[in-house]
């Protein structure tokens, strides 16, 4: 990321030729917004909300749908917004690998559900519910994170993937508390009693969803960019490139680590709450391993490390996922393409059903983005240093070898 | 860099090597005791059944012990690999015209000859391929790289299955006659003692390849120090690359056993299978052949134990538990070495 | 969730449906297509409207979800209504393949967004359901699915009142379903195994899903009614194939019948192929549609899977009358059409389809306002008093919006033609069980 | 070496032995440093100068003895009591294990009153760590199970150090490095810098104005925004020198500061690490290879040889100490 604090863009000093040029011309403009980072935040965050509802009036996205339509699909890519730059937090700065984020999502989802609807009988407002569905989703984090923060990345990542599974395991197993399998339902929606005109939100009115989840988003874009520009995101970074290192520079490491796990989960939460809100039931079967391996495909593919990055990466995909590819199966049947052999196969793409190969599509975009740009679509500066090896690099692991060598008695 | 992952091969627990043995009893007559208890005269039975699902996921866990021992990778698509190695063999039975049953008893040890080696020979190849064209080129790069190429492997490979196969459960001819033996005291059904031999046999075979040939050895100076071994003559591409063979063929001789004694696969099988065999290797201490092995069964117990209590649905939880606590009291696993202060 | 997976039986249907009628009466439903289509040439300006469908149409689940909207299709091929001209909007429900609540209430918001949406079919699963009712009773959009199962949908079931479902107009009904529910399904499951299979004692499992744990815990109950005893109540996660110790346990407690409750992709075939390895297969088993999926030569079916050695003593019931009118001509239009047999739910599909079309018939002459239409279309169906002429037969909806057709047929397995026989069936509102 | 600390010593080592296993890398080494001092650490190979090192800078725990900074004991041996939260878990833990079992040999009514005992005991451990988490995890820290607070602790009392072989954040700029370094200096918590306070704008700006300076200090301005992995090697040095200042430490730990360096660049070092504890009066700790640097710069050398102290004074006495030449001079005489 450019611009910290007024000390301008650092352009590294080796951006040379287009890039140079480019951000020499965009200087002043980028460093107000390094200036005025959560003013830049908030406006691009309107100026979004105002665009987007727009741009699908005109075609080709007026054909795929009425605004309402595309209205509540942005309100659902939200969600996966607000938890793929929570993730980014735990994996794209602290470089801890979490492959169970899910269970903090259920987490918020399930203190919706105990604090707003007919199962408990408590009614708390939705946005009360909130910071308080963030602040259960961090503590749990806590409580995980406390324990197995000390073990090696790839351990945390057995362990975390194990409470993703465990979580959703105790929401239906435990049935007298959850209503097992068949989830709670009847939430109590969001109302800003009489607010702008708003009473509840209703199911049918995409428009305030809309508009609650960008400011959702846009304050915590404002925190976390914040976070990353401070003593803690320094101290994450740190961590992340070196951790003895780290420590021995007064980085307290667990503490760190446990916040980033926290600051992460409580972003979960945060949008666990909003979508049982929004949808209005619970139920386990919601929030398996796909939401987590989702989410971090968000993350990877948008570019770890950078959070807009990151938030744009989960946009694309949500939108490819919920209406590119449909929208694909209709392009390709609509161009009447002839089937061809492939060997002992008769290949006719207007027949495949492109919705089948998500998992495929991911998969080789997953390997291919760690091939090709293991930074991503739109990766921090930090990231592109480090994965694009310079030859020294290699050097740099022999010396770290005989260094661990050396510490060795 | 680690300073010390505790290399391939034996545990290296010359002291503690009589406790194993005697904890290891220790904890069976124990398992026997509690199965018994629950299991209303059928202790025996359970018994059986726990250690078979257990050497199920030992053989799955080896390939991810050995993995990670070499190149500390998690290779997340590794239960996948077992996956498709079910299918291999669904295929090659089915293809070869088998629907069940084969009494013949010459006909049967072939046919189950030319199936093992048939599916752990592709399978490894597979193991193989996958080594080299989505972890080899990242073996340079931040840990975290090729553990997400092996998620997308993992999607991959299931994704290949779920289209091209089928995308629900298909049912695998079980050619090992359904008979019980009865030895002395001990009845066990015929494909149980086949199962358990197997696993035992492979897993011998395996520490003696490590412990006693010169491709083992090249595998263990690799597990500890790549680069000194490099220096040393040690080709480094050749030894992983026989290291994701032996591991994914592995799987594969798994992946045949899968389809023996159940019947069926599907391609979801890999996700949780893989799950269960990773957290064996785990708790058993990464990068220790034995440790998986012991995990595996480890983990066997767990379920069938918790299945003979009635609380089926929570073994999943306690597996995870059980793996948390061990991780929190010995961060390296039962038989891992302890590291250095640093990881 | 699960209304009948029952692809085969409806082919049986299909067979017992040609030996028996032997096609005496013509296909009402093409002949009524016929006559609607002679009359409706006079009406003036024909108006565009659409059904939506929202079923999970892609991975996975698409066999659950495209033989259904294929029976829409086919009920909208055959059936006219004079004045309107009536096209589909179909929605998709899966994401990776597996169905998804978030994208169901999507859904049916984009369908309640489309103004010519007068009525949905859908969704398939229940928690879709739970997540869709609120939206389409607050759109005012009535939905018809033809597989929900879940008795909680429609009435107070495990404490929870299904108003809450409904929190914009709680006493306005958007969604009514074809499919019996659950209770009725466990109820027959445990006659089968008291009055038919003569069984003191039972197992009972389920799939800890909430159609398989729904019908197992009503078998239960309703076992021990009849005066059984059930020796253990185990609940098996969807994910294992190892079913071997729950098998050795079953084999502990030598029980009279087994009671399974879920669907064959939760392994349910596998259970009862390792009791056949345990020695354990002379035990009668039962399930609900969830194992009625076909003979023994369909792939991936649970008798498939189960293997039909000894298998004699197995049950299953489907939620819905097995004498259905005209079952041949239904599955030789839908075999012309799409060419294949028609699948577990087309059939009701085709009912839902035709509820739809008949409430329009009823209440669309000379009305050109959609919103009114879109409207008066709930009122109709939703008022018990009007009743349907269907596929399924003929039913109405009660108050909650339940199908008024309490029919359970039992099936048992046939090992000479290696598939489900049909044994009876029962109508439950007629001969109630207690 | 027992009794009062002697005044002006920063670092009295008593007695510090570290065993790997049965391997004794340190053996009852009694060890000071006077204040204001630059005390060079010398010794073979294998001598177990580093894990000496490694010992007070906290990166491993001590099996014996201690070590007092500014005469407060600050590392030793770990002791377990009875107070510490790990014991809050095992008595839960063997409650539930109870209570499962009774429940599983059908005694009811124990094993009910059993989990609500686990429960009740598991609470205090829960508050604790919901409401408190840094004090929770700090008191874990104690319990000798989760230790990982040691080094940061000790950059807070006042100790900073280099590592033998560079360990930069590689891909963060120089400015950051040095940055990272006063993260113990700073006290922006989570809320000041989510919400940015002004005390956290304060802080920040003067973080960035020290950095600076740090960075001209060691003679590197002009470099602030570079990567740190594309600096030189020499370079490389002197960062993690200006980051180890920029703690501002009361004693500095320096491993080989000028290995790998060439004559010129190992002047420039001699140099500054004179200038350092000359303009800013901080301790010194050095070990170092090249007996050219030691003699020239150090007070005091200390010599390890297999995990034993084998001598102790000025260069001088060292010099012409015999067991020293024995030991080390005797095999290594190219480098005397």
């Amino acid at each position: 990321m450019t611009g910290r604090r007024g000390t301008g863009p650092a352009t590294g000093g080796t951006a040379p030729g287009v890039r140079g040029r480019l951000s020499r011309a965009l200087s002043p403009a980028t460093a107000f917004s390094g200036r005025h980072q959560s003013l830049t935040t908030v406006v691009t965050f309107a100026v979004i909300g105002i665009i987007l509802p727009v741009i699908v009036l005109f075609p080709p996205f007026s054909g795929f749908g009425t605004q309402n339509d595309w209205v509540g699909g942005f309100a659902d890519a939200g969600i996966f917004v607000l938890l793929a730059i929570g993730l980014n937090v735990v994996v794209g700065w602290a470089g801890l690998l979490d492959l169970g984020y899910a269970a903090f999502f259920a987490i918020g989802s399930y203190t919706y559900a105990y604090g707003a609807s007919p199962f408990t009988g408590v009614h708390i407002p939705f946005w009360a519910m909130l910071p308080v569905g963030a602040f259960v989703a961090a503590a749990f984090g806590i409580l995980l994170g406390a324990p197995t923060l000390r073990l090696r990345g790839d351990y945390l990542a057995i362990v975390t993937l194990g409470f993703g599974e465990i979580v959703p395991a105790v929401f239906l197993n435990a049935s007298t508390l959850t209503n097992g399998t068949n989830g709670i339902v009847g939430l109590d929606q969001p109302s800003l009693g009489r607010l702008f005109g708003v009473g509840d939100f209703g199911f049918t009115n995409p428009w305030p969803y809309f508009a609650t989840i960008l400011a959702i988003i846009a304050v915590a874009f404002m925190l976390l960019s914040r976070l990353e520009n401070s003593r803690l995101g320094r101290a994450w970074v740190a961590i992340r490139e070196d951790e003895l290192a780290a420590a021995s520079m007064g980085i307290n490491t667990v503490t760190t680590k446990l916040l980033a796990f926290a600051i992460g989960a409580s972003t979960a939460g945060l949008a666990g709450v909003y979508s049982a809100a929004k949808l209005s039931i619970v139920s386990p079967d919601q929030f398996n391993f796909t939401v987590s391996f989702t989410v971090l495909a968000m993350v990877v593919l948008g570019g770890m490390g950078n959070i807009w990055g990151v938030a744009a990466g989960a946009f694309l995909v949500f939108e490819l996922q919920s209406q590119g590819l449909k929208q694909l199966n209709t392009f390709i049947g609509s161009l009447g393409l002839p089937s061809f052999q492939l060997g002992p196969i008769t290949v006719d793409l207007a027949t495949i059903n492109f919705l089948n190969y998500q998992y495929l599509l991911y998969g080789l975009a997953l390997v291919l983005m760690m091939l090709l740009r293991p930074e991503g679509l739109f990766p921090s500066r930090r990231r592109r240093r480090e994965l694009h090896e310079s030859p020294d690099e290699a050097e740099r692991g022999n010396v770290e070898l005989s260094e661990a060598e050396a510490v060795e008695p | 860099m680690t300073p010390a992952t505790a290399p391939l091969g034996r545990a290296r627990l010359s002291a503690g090597r009589w406790n194993l043995a005697l904890g290891t009893i220790a904890a069976l007559v124990a398992a026997y005791v509690i199965m018994d208890l629950g299991a209303g005269g059928e202790g025996q039975a359970q018994f059986i059944n726990a250690l078979t699902i257990g050497a199920i996921y030992a053989l799955i866990a080896l390939g991810y012990t050995m993995v990670y021992g070499i190149i500390e990778l998690i290779n997340f698509a590794h239960g996948d690999v077992f996956m498709v190695g079910s299918f291999v063999s669904w295929w090659l039975l089915t293809t070869i015209g088998f629907s069940g049953a084969i009494t013949d008893p010459l006909l049967l040890g072939v046919i189950l000859a030319v199936g093992f080696v048939f599916s752990m020979g592709v399978m490894g190849v597979v193991g193989m391929i996958i080594e080299r064209f989505a972890y080899r080129p990242l073996r340079n790069a931040p840990r975290l790289a090729p553990l997400i190429t092996a998620i997308g492997v993992s999607f991959i490979l299931q994704n290949v299955i779920q289209v091209g196969v089928s995308n629900s459960i298909v049912t695998t001819p079980q050619i090992i006659p359904n008979t019980t033996l009865n030895i002395g005291p001990v009845s066990i059904r015929a494909i149980n003692l086949f199962i358990i031999v197997l696993a035992v046999v492979l897993m011998a075979a395996l520490q003696l390849f490590i412990g006693r040939t010169r491709l083992g050895r090249a595998m263990r100076s690799t597990a500890i120090d790549r680069d000194a071994a490099q220096l040393m003559g040690v080709d480094i591409n050749t030894t992983i690359a026989l290291t994701f063979f032996i591991g994914s063929g592995l799987a594969g001789a798994a992946g045949v056993v899968q389809g023996l004694y159940f019947g069926v696969t599907v391609f979801t099988l890999g996700f949780y299978a893989g799950l269960f065999a990773f957290t064996a290797a785990v708790l058993g201490g990464i990068g220790n052949t034995t440790g998986a092995a012991l995990g595996g069964f480890v983990i066997g117990f767990i379920q069938v134990i918790a299945a003979v209590y009635g609380y089926g649905v929570w073994s999943e939880v306690v597996v995870f538990t059980a793996l948390v606590l061990v991780l929190v009291f010995r961060p390296t696993g039962i038989l891992g070495q302890q590291l250095g202060e640093r990881a | 969730m699960k209304y009948a997976r029952m692809g085969a039986a409806l082919a049986a249907i299909a067979m017992v449906a040609t030996a028996c009628s032997s096609s005496s009466s013509p296909s009402s439903a093409a002949s009524a297509a016929a006559s609607a289509a002679a009359s409706g040439g006079g009406g003036g300006a024909v108006v565009n409207v659409k059904i939506g469908i929202e079923l999970p149409m892609s991975g996975g689940e698409a066999p659950n979800g495209v033989p259904t909207a294929n029976g829409v299709a086919l009920a909208l091929d055959q059936i006219k209504v004079p004045g309107f001209n009536v096209t589909i909007n179909q929605q998709d429900d899966a994401v990776n393949g597996v169905h998804n609540p978030q994208q169901g209430a999507k859904n049916i918001q984009t369908l309640a967004n489309d103004p010519t949406v007068l009525f949905v079919v859908g969704p398939f699963n229940s928690n879709v359901a739970q997540a869709e009712i609120p939206v389409g009773n607050a759109a005012g959009l009535m939905q018809c699915s033809p597989a929900n199962t879940y008795p909680g949908l429609t009435k107070t079931w495990g404490g929870v009142d299904p108003k809450t479902l409904r929190p914009t107009n709680p006493d306005k009904i958007a969604y009514v379903r074809v499919a019996t529910t659950d209770d009725l399904q466990g109820a027959a499951g445990a006659d089968i195994a008291y009055n038919i299979a003569k069984a003191k004692t039972a197992y009972v499992a389920d799939d800890t899903q909430t159609y398989g744990k729904g019908l197992a815990d009503v078998f239960a109950t309703d076992f021990a009614k009849l005066g059984g005893t059930v020796v253990k109540r185990d609940s098996i996660p969807g994910s294992t194939t190892d079913f071997t110790s729950y098998v050795t346990t079953l084999k502990s407690l030598n029980p009279g019948y087994v009671y399974y409750g879920g669907v064959t992709t939760s392994g349910i075939g596998l259970f009862r192929l390792q009791m056949a390895q345990q020695g354990l297969q002379t035990i009668p088993f039962g399930g609900g549609d969830g194992i009625s999926d076909g003979s023994a030569a369909t792939k991936s079916s649970f008798l498939q899977i189960a293997g039909t050695a000894g298998d004699q003593n197995t049950y299953s019931t489907v939620a819905a009358t097995h004498d259905i009118p005209n079952a041949s001509a239904f599955a030789d239009a839908y075999k012309a059409k799409f060419s294949t047999a028609p699948g577990a739910y087309s059939a009701a599909g085709y009912a839902c389809a035709q509820v739809f079309l008949q409430a329009l018939q009823a209440v669309g002459s000379g009305v050109t306002d959609l919103k009114t239409l879109r409207e008066d279309v709930r009122a109709y169906v939703a008022d018990p008093s009007h009743s349907y002429d269907t596929q399924l037969g003929k039913f109405s909806f009660d108050a909650n919006g339940d199908t008024t057709q309490h029919i359970i047929s039992y099936y048992g397995f046939d090992a000479t033609t290696q598939d489900w026989k049909f044994l009876q069936q029962r109508d439950f509102t007629a001969k109630p069980l207690f | 070496m027992s009794g009062e600390q002697r005044p002006g010593l920063v670092l009295d080592a008593r007695g510090v032995t570290k065993r790997f296993g049965g391997l004794v890398a340190v053996r009852a080494v009694d060890f000071t440093i006077p204040s204001g001092s630059i005390v060079s650490l010398i010794g073979p190979n294998g001598a177990g100068k580093t894990t000496f090192f490694n010992v007070i800078a906290g990166v491993y725990e001590p099996s014996n003895g201690e070590i007092l900074f500014n005469g407060e004991t600050v590392i030793a041996r770990p002791r377990r009591t009875w107070a510490e939260p790990i014991y809050w878990f095992v008595i839960p833990t063997i409650l539930l294990i109870l209570a499962v079992a009774a429940l599983l040999a059908g005694i009811g009514i124990i094993g009910h009153l059993l989990f609500l005992a686990t429960l009740l005991a598991i609470i205090p451990a829960l508050i604790v760590a919901l409401t408190r988490p840094r004090w929770y995890v700090r008191m874990i820290g104690r319990a000798g199970i989760f230790r990982s607070s040691r080094p940061n602790e000790m950059v807070s009392l006042g100790i900073g150090r280099t590592f033998q072989n560079i360990r930069l954040f590689g891909n963060m700029s120089v400015l950051e490095n040095v940055m990272v370094g006063m993260h113990s200096r700073m006290h922006a918590n989570l809320l000041d810098a989510a919400l940015r306070l002004g005390r956290h704008r304060r802080e920040e700006e003067a973080a960035v104005r020290d950095a600076r300076k740090w960075i001209k200090y060691v003679g590197m301005a002009g470099y602030e925004n570079e990567a740190a992995r594309n600096l030189p090697y020499g370079y490389q040095r002197r960062l993690e020198i200006a980051r180890a200042l920029a703690s501002e430490p009361k004693l500095m730990l320096l491993d080989e500061p000028t290995a790998g360096m060439n004559p010129v660049e190992t002047r420039e070092m001699t140099e500054l690490i004179a200038r350092v504890r000359k303009d800013l009066g901080i301790t010194i700790l050095l070990i170092e290879h090249d007996m050219g640097v030691v003699m020239g710069v150090s007070d005091r050398v200390t010599v390890l040889d297999h995990g034993e102290k084998i001598a102790e004074g000025s260069p001088d006495e060292v010099r012409a100490n015999p067991r020293v030449i024995e030991a080390y001079l005797g095999r290594g005489a190219a480098s005397a």
